[in-house]
């Protein structure tokens, strides 16, 4: 392996097997933890998360930062469903609608960072409380979502042994992932992504299409956090504008963990899978413990994050100090 | 020939300055033009417009005939012009090849090719006669070896423009050959190339024609065999050139007194061993050696900034593990870096509070300048280095590379070190300039200050040091004293001859 | 070196994982008073409790939001520890997405019985239909939750309409159906404060006199209550207010500050009424600084529990198991205050 | 030439809210004295913008040094719930033996949330964490160390000398107001009285560079991010003080938004370097004068919402070179035409 691929890979692995390993001890530890319905659960649980950071992962890449996903993921939800039971739009439409309005408001802030120059912190702050104000304009009651083929969506599912199954969500969450590695390997859009996170200055020097990219970065954010909502609403057959508070931080957190840096140019979308799975892991063994208080579950978790942290930075030093030598 | 390239009536300005007036420029099919002028002479600026980083105010450019007005790089590589700047311009976290390649990978039914990519990749470097893995990530490259990832790059596009922005200033002898070959090569197949240098040699070796810029406007254009160097000099400075020569002083012998720095063996795994060297009062030790000899990490050392692991090191006749910057500052120690932009300057702040900040962190977060003393002493310093504009209240990553620069020295000499480490600190500096401050740190040796120099300039070495060490290898290799100080000298320990 | 690093610290994770679970069980348990105990577990529990042991059941809370909620998990939680019940504890800090995630691990995890407070009312049908072909019965508690009637056994809980119609017909009965009312609503979207401010405006019905002047959140925070109303209290609309009506007790508490300190009595100039009947609130209540509230009973442990023994042994319950909101004003107030814990 | 400052488009909309308040909410400007203090709307703003503007200024200089601080929301908490529990009725005091001890309150509740910034600092200068992460964590588990401190109730204490912090006032003028207003000063002569605020803006502007000229980059990072915790305490005891009741769940739950906002809308780039504590303060005003009138107003909370976003992309944009640029072609042009 060269040099390249470890420095690039080294995080993954160590992001992987803390995963196998913690899988391992809450399945020792847990009856019932280490088993296929566990895992499809997993996945069929985190799967509007996971479609939201693979979206989330494309902006980090480049350095920035997208806050307001989570409720775009909110306003996604309520607009699918406001469509198919207030205004009787057929569901295959109002599912599609929510991707547009995210890639839609997406686009609005990529300009607003690309070709203005603000800062993304701020710009998608702003669209937090911008998407979160239209979802609760929208309806501040929670919308139940009745009709036949959006349940026959919701209640389809490929059956697999062990009482378990793989919903669509799941299926859609995979499809993305997939679709998210094969954009940020095998596409130039995906290359231009990397190279902006590396030094943007000189990617525009060298002549790429810098500010188009980070603008359908933030488009492509959008759309999947639109998707997000869309998942959501399949998920709980129903749209609710608060949905998705404070998801960002979750989405973040995630992609963190999958070993992407924040400042942008290292990081890939397994990562983030992995990242998530970590997360839903966690928080599934909590479940199973079953004795945490609200506030222990916190501190656990904050203390787990923690925990991850300063093993990627040990490992990372580590690392640098073997280049050097 | 056939005219390429033509500007004309070229204006650009930003808000105080007017960066270019009224400039014109053509460029043949199949030349070399360079383009010369002091920092802050408008080329940068002429160049920014061409590949449309800042597009002029108002003038026209015609590519083969057609007027184009490009409005961002990619622009401009689109019309078929392609840059290598001074600074390395390509992305640390990816792969040579992707450096190489990117924007035009070759792509299938499933995204880039990679084995193709690869395959063009490697031949385009061993068109440079050089020999790398091109899968390694270019932040594992040396700086000079970066320099010729990016020139290759600007190779490999179909380009009809190539723009050479002082490519060779990281680069040593063998590899501005290589790249000079191929310049010629291209120069046969009609490419246009324009050369911006500070390295008169290398300029003379390439250049068909030659056009000089002072203060924003053009002076004129002539063939390079009807410029001799005096007068190019003379023309690009406004000024005799005679003039300065004549500040070249003497070299006294050296006024010794117990030395300040000595260190015996000195090391850093990984980075550079074997140093020993000593500096006394009214001294100037000069590094001399190829890029990549271990002279940067030399002076990284006896700053402070890395921590040797091997060796001893003494600051005045006492015995230290290791110095850290703050100490060695307060010990009178200076250290002017040769990466500017990374471990120099504080963009955003004012050109003021960047000379300043030294003498505010020796003396004392509690104890702060007035803003009176702030701007006599920061006016003083920008008047005596002749810093330009001379506006101190500007922010510094307003001004040119080479103001900067001397900024940056201003700033060491506001504390007055008694030992100052210059790492390059005429590299990219106009030929006044480098003049003016090679005659600054003449006068202060004499007045008893020391220095140590690195510069890979072995004429400016043998004009302005006392003792020179020669590296070779991330060693010192040998120490020549003052009389035996010679270029000759030097070239041949370097070569190990 | 690096690689036995990684492998160290992995170790090291996993010893704490293991570790973490073992000891949480005793570190966690907050102390408790002999008498708040007593108190948590007594509401209604005359002889023969219903044998619980051994009964496997896991309760999704909704977080820890509040002094109320806080009290409804402690109560449910000493229930289980005295009639030893293995209760399954999840937080969901105030997300669905947490609490679905909860119910299905409990399926998983193959628990008897599975209660919880939903978050919000909708979107507990594909979950709630996971467990029924699990064949895993449901209690539903604290907050409705938008299913069909199969999907679940009962719901055990007050009802957020019926509270807000209370307060509703108690202040209009106070105002003689004339005056100008400031409306301080919880977190907007939110299932208390919806259903809060539609059962008021029920009570408000065909009572023209009677009307809603101004309307606000203050995210059934203190500091929030209290800072909306200071603003009110400057506005033209102010000074013409006669009551407030506050969707919990801990925005009527800021609310009253806010009065006080704009010069007016609260509890006779403007009426201040609230739901939930925290301590605090019967300690504003002998102050005379509140009026009334609605009692919003947290202490559900018992009820739930009961529920859960009687449904894993088949027995069939009716859908709605109502807990009687009591009413309170200030003429019960100083007799009921020591008999506040929560 | 004299430089526009940073932070004049953030006053210059504050005068505009203002302007509108004049024009359309009677009674906004009226001033009464009432119990020996002033009294009305724009007491309010300040009153109110108290807490906020704390922890702006830790902010600004957090935010100088290119970091961040996500956990002072929970650090308000933290401090808060200490001091509560501290003066707390006998008996329900959760720390101290149950024993009320309310002349430590506020040094120890100081003190507390001075330990948990030296944490974000120890996390971000020391070990070299990402800031967002770094300070996510505490933002995280703050609140839940806050709760399980007050075993997760809302902690009620009657003590008028600690209220007196926030609901007393002294020359007529509230208590917060004067607690920002010495902070302030505090701040500003650290910063420009001292050469801090410069080391601080050349951490920011070049960390590499900073370490080159003997500045510890590092002890800097380390005491903003502390101080930051110290502010954040401050905040705190004030929300606590207030209300008379420390509420671990809710006080300071997306403040830490606000004070970005703040500082960041007052001028200070978030990328680092430069900053302007008059342009926070401002920014602080600013976000407190638009909630106060959206309150005033009983505006509905979805257009509240909508209505900072808009306010804060149009501070920004009014900020950013690029648009000044185009909006100066845009007039330039249209004379010629």
């Amino acid at each position: 392996m060269s040099r390249a691929s470890l420095k690039e890979k080294l995080p993954i692995l160590i992001t992987a097997s803390v995963l196998v390993l913690l899988t391992l001890a809450a399945g020792l530890r847990f009856d019932n933890f280490l088993s296929l319905r566990v895992l499809m659960n997993l996945i069929a649980d985190n799967a509007f998360l996971g479609v939201i950071a693979v979206g989330l992962t494309f902006v980090i890449l480049t350095g920035g930062i997208d806050l307001s996903v989570g409720s775009m993921m909110g306003l996604g939800g309520i607009v699918a469903a406001e469509l198919i039971t207030v205004s009787h739009v057929h569901p295959l439409i109002a599912l599609l609608v929510p991707i547009a309005v995210g890639g839609f408001l997406g686009w609005g802030q990529g300009t607003l960072i690309a070709k203005l120059g603000l800062p993304p912190f701020l710009v998608t702050l702003s669209g937090l409380f911008l998407c979160r104000g239209i979802a609760l304009a929208i309806s501040r009651e929670s919308v139940q979502i009745e009709h036949p083929f959006f349940r026959t969506l919701t209640n389809w599912s490929v059956s697999l042994p062990a009482k378990a199954s793989l919903s669509l969500g799941s299926i859609v969450f995979i499809l993305v992932v997939f679709g998210g590695m094969i954009l940020a390997r095998q596409s130039r859009f995906g290359r231009t992504v990397y190279a902006i996170g590396g030094n943007a200055n000189s990617a525009e020097l060298m002549g790429l299409p810098v500010r188009r990219t980070l603008v359908w970065t933030y488009v492509l954010s959008g759309m999947c956090a639109g998707l997000g909502g869309v998942l959501f609403a399949l998920y709980t057959s129903s749209g609710n504008a608060i949905s998705g508070t404070g998801l960002e931080l979750d989405a973040i957190a995630t992609v963190v963990i999958g070993g992407t840096l924040l400042s942008g140019g290292y990081g890939s979308v397994l990562g983030t899978l992995l990242g998530v799975l970590t997360l839903g892991v966690v928080q599934t063994a909590i479940t199973f413990m079953g004795t945490l208080s609200s506030w222990w579950t916190r501190i656990v978790i904050g203390t787990l994050l923690l925990f991850f942290m300063l093993v990627q930075k040990v490992i990372e030093l580590a690392a640098r100090r073997g280049q050097t030598t | 020939m056939e005219s390429l390239l033509q500007l004309q009536g070229l204006e650009k300005r930003f808000p105080g300055t007017v960066a270019l007036d009224h400039v014109d420029f053509d460029l043949y099919e199949g030349e070399v033009h360079a383009l010369m002028g002091e920092n802050g002479a408008g080329k940068s600026t002429l160049i920014k417009a061409l590949t449309g980083v800042h597009p002029p105010d108002s003038g026209t450019m015609s590519l083969q005939g057609k007027l184009i007005l490009p409005q961002s790089p990619e622009d401009a590589v689109r019309h078929g012009i392609s840059t290598v700047y001074q600074e390395v311009n390509l992305v640390p976290n990816l792969t040579v090849m992707e450096n190489l390649l990117l924007g035009r990978e070759p792509r299938g039914p499933f995204g880039i090719r990679w084995k193709e990519m690869r395959e063009r990749a490697e031949s385009a470097i061993a068109r440079l006669g050089l020999k790398l893995d091109v899968r390694a990530p270019l932040s594992s490259l040396s700086v000079a070896l970066q320099q010729m990832v990016a020139i290759s790059r600007a190779l490999d596009v179909s380009a009809k423009v190539l723009i050479l922005d002082e490519p060779t200033s990281s680069l040593d002898s063998d590899e501005v050959a290589a790249l000079f070959t191929v310049i010629r090569q291209l120069k046969a197949q009609g490419l246009g190339v324009i050369f911006v240098t500070h390295f008169l040699d290398q300029m003379y070796e390439i250049s068909d024609r030659i056009t000089v810029l002072r203060n924003g406007k053009k002076v004129g254009t002539w063939n390079a065999t009807d410029l001799p160097r005096l007068e190019l000099v003379t023309q690009m400075i406004g000024r005799d050139a005679s003039e300065l020569e004549r500040s070249d002083s003497v070299l006294a012998d050296a006024a010794l007194g117990s030395p300040i720095l000595e260190t015996k063996g000195l090391g850093r795994r990984g980075s550079v061993s074997e140093v020993t060297l000593s500096v006394s009062p009214g001294e100037t030790v000069g590094l001399a050696g190829l890029l990549g000899s271990g002279r940067t990490e030399t002076v990284k050392l006896l700053f402070g900034v890395a921590s040797p692991d091997s060796g001893s090191l003494k600051l005045d006749g006492r015995s230290l593990a290791r110095l850290k910057p703050k100490s060695a500052i307060r010990a009178g120690i200076g250290y002017c870096s040769e990466d500017r932009k990374r471990e120099g300057i504080f963009p955003e702040l004012t050109v003021r509070e960047n000379i300043l900040i030294l003498a505010q962190v020796k003396s004392g977060w509690y104890k702060p300048f007035s803003l009176q003393k702030q701007r006599s002493m920061a006016t003083d310093l920008v008047g005596r280095l002749k810093v330009q504009p001379a506006d101190i209240e500007r922010p510094i990553q307003t001004l040119s590379g080479g103001n900067q620069q001397k900024a940056l020295l201003a700033r060491w000499l506001a504390v007055e070190p008694r030992l100052l480490l210059l790492d390059e600190p005429t590299r990219g500096i106009d030929v006044g300039a480098k003049f003016e401050i090679m005659a600054l740190v003449e006068n202060l040796r004499q007045a008893g200050r020391s220095f140590v120099f690195v510069s890979s300039e072995l004429p400016e070495i043998v004009r302005s040091c006392t003792k020179v060490l020669v590296m070779r290898d991330r060693k010192a290799i040998k120490e020549l004293e003052s009389g035996a100080v010679s270029e000759e000298r030097i070239v041949q320990e370097i070569a190990g001859s | 070196m690096n690689t036995k690093l990684a492998a160290l610290s992995l170790f090291a994770l996993g010893a704490m994982f293991l570790g973490g679970c073992g000891s949480s069980t005793t570190t966690e348990e907050p102390a408790k008073t002999p008498e708040a105990k007593a108190n948590t577990t007594t509401p209604g529990s005359a002889a023969g409790d219903l044998d619980a042991k051994g009964l496997k059941l896991g309760f999704a809370q909704v977080g820890a939001e509040s002094g109320w909620r806080t009290a409804n998990t402690e109560s449910i939680k000493a229930e289980a520890q005295a009639r030893g019940v293995d209760l399954k504890f999840a937080d969901a800090q105030q997300k669905q997405e947490n609490q679905i995630k909860a119910i299905k691990s409990f399926i998983a995890q193959g628990v008897d019985v599975i209660a919880f407070s939903p978050v919000v009312e909708t979107g507990w049908e594909p979950v709630l239909q996971e467990a029924k072909k699990a064949g895993i019965p449901v209690i539903i508690s604290d907050r409705r939750a938008d299913v069909p009637d199969d999907l679940y056994a009962t719901f055990i809980g007050s009802d957020f309409i019926k509270e807000g119609q209370m307060a509703g017909d108690w202040l209009a009965k106070k105002l003689n159906n004339k005056g100008n009312i400031a409306e301080l609503t919880g977190t907007p979207g939110s299932a208390p404060a919806n259903d809060r401010a539609k059962g008021f405006r029920q009570a408000l019905e065909g009572k023209a006199d009677l009307k809603i002047v101004f309307t606000q959140t203050g995210d059934f925070t203190r500091a929030k209550g209290k800072e909306v109303m200071e603003a009110l209290m400057k506005s033209p609309t102010g000074s013409t207010l006669n009551a407030v009506f506050a969707h919990n007790d801990d925005m009527a508490l800021g609310a009253i500050q806010a009065i006080e300190e704009a010069g007016k009595k609260p509890g006779s100039d403007i009426i201040v009424v609230s739901i939930d009947g925290v301590h605090d609130a019967f300690q504003a209540m002998v102050d005379g600084k509140l009026n009334c509230t609605v009692e919003c009973n947290p202490l559900l442990g018992k009820a739930i529990i009961d529920a859960a023994a009687k449904v894993k042994k088949g027995e069939t319950l009716p859908k709605r198991t109502v807990i009687e909101d009591g009413i309170f004003d200030q003429s019960v107030a100083a007799k009921e205050l020591p008999n506040r814990k929560y | 030439m004299r430089r526009v400052p940073s932070w004049a488009w953030a006053a210059m909309v504050l005068a505009g809210v203002l302007l509108f308040n004049a024009l359309f909410t009677p009674g906004f400007f009226s001033i009464v004295i009432r119990d020996g203090r002033f009294f009305g709307s724009i007491v309010d703003i300040f009153n109110r913008a108290a807490p906020v503007g704390l922890l702006a200024l830790g902010m600004t200089l957090v935010i100088a040094t290119g970091g961040v601080d996500l956990s002072v929301g929970a650090v308000m908490a933290i401090g808060g719930t200490i001091a509560a529990g501290l003066i707390s009725r006998p008996g329900e005091t959760p720390f101290a033996g149950g024993k009320p001890q309310p002349a430590m309150a506020i040094p120890v509740a100081l003190f507390g949330s001075l330990l948990c910034g030296m944490f974000n600092g120890l996390l971000v200068a020391v070990i070299e964490l990402q800031p967002i992460v770094a300070t996510l964590l505490l933002m995280v588990a703050g609140r839940g160390v806050a709760q399980l401190l007050a075993n997760g109730q809302i902690l009620t204490f009657h003590d008028s000398g600690f209220a007196a912090l926030a609901r007393g006032a002294t020359l007529g003028i509230p208590n917060p107001v004067w607690i920002l207003l010495i902070g302030f000063v505090l701040f500003s002569v650290l910063a420009r009285k001292t050469a801090m605020g410069l080391f601080v803006e050349a951490t920011g502007s070049n960390p590499v560079a900073a370490q080159y000229v003997g500045i510890d980059a590092r002890a800097i990072r380390f005491a903003v991010y502390a101080l930051s915790g110290l502010c954040a305490g401050m905040a705190g005891l004030i929300t606590t003080a207030d209300i008379q009741a420390a509420d671990a769940n809710n006080a300071g739950l997306y403040l830490e938004l606000d004070a970005i906002l703040a500082v960041s809308v007052g001028g200070t780039a978030l990328a680092g370097g430069r900053f302007s504590l008059v342009g926070s303060m401002i920014g602080a005003l600013l976000m407190q004068a638009l909630t106060t009138t959206i309150l005033t107003r009983g505006v509905s909370p979805e257009i509240t919402l909508v209505l900072k976003a808009a306010v804060v992309v149009g501070v920004c944009l009014l900020q950013a070179p690029a648009f000044r640029e185009i909006l100066a072609k845009r007039i330039r042009r249209a004379p010629a035409q």
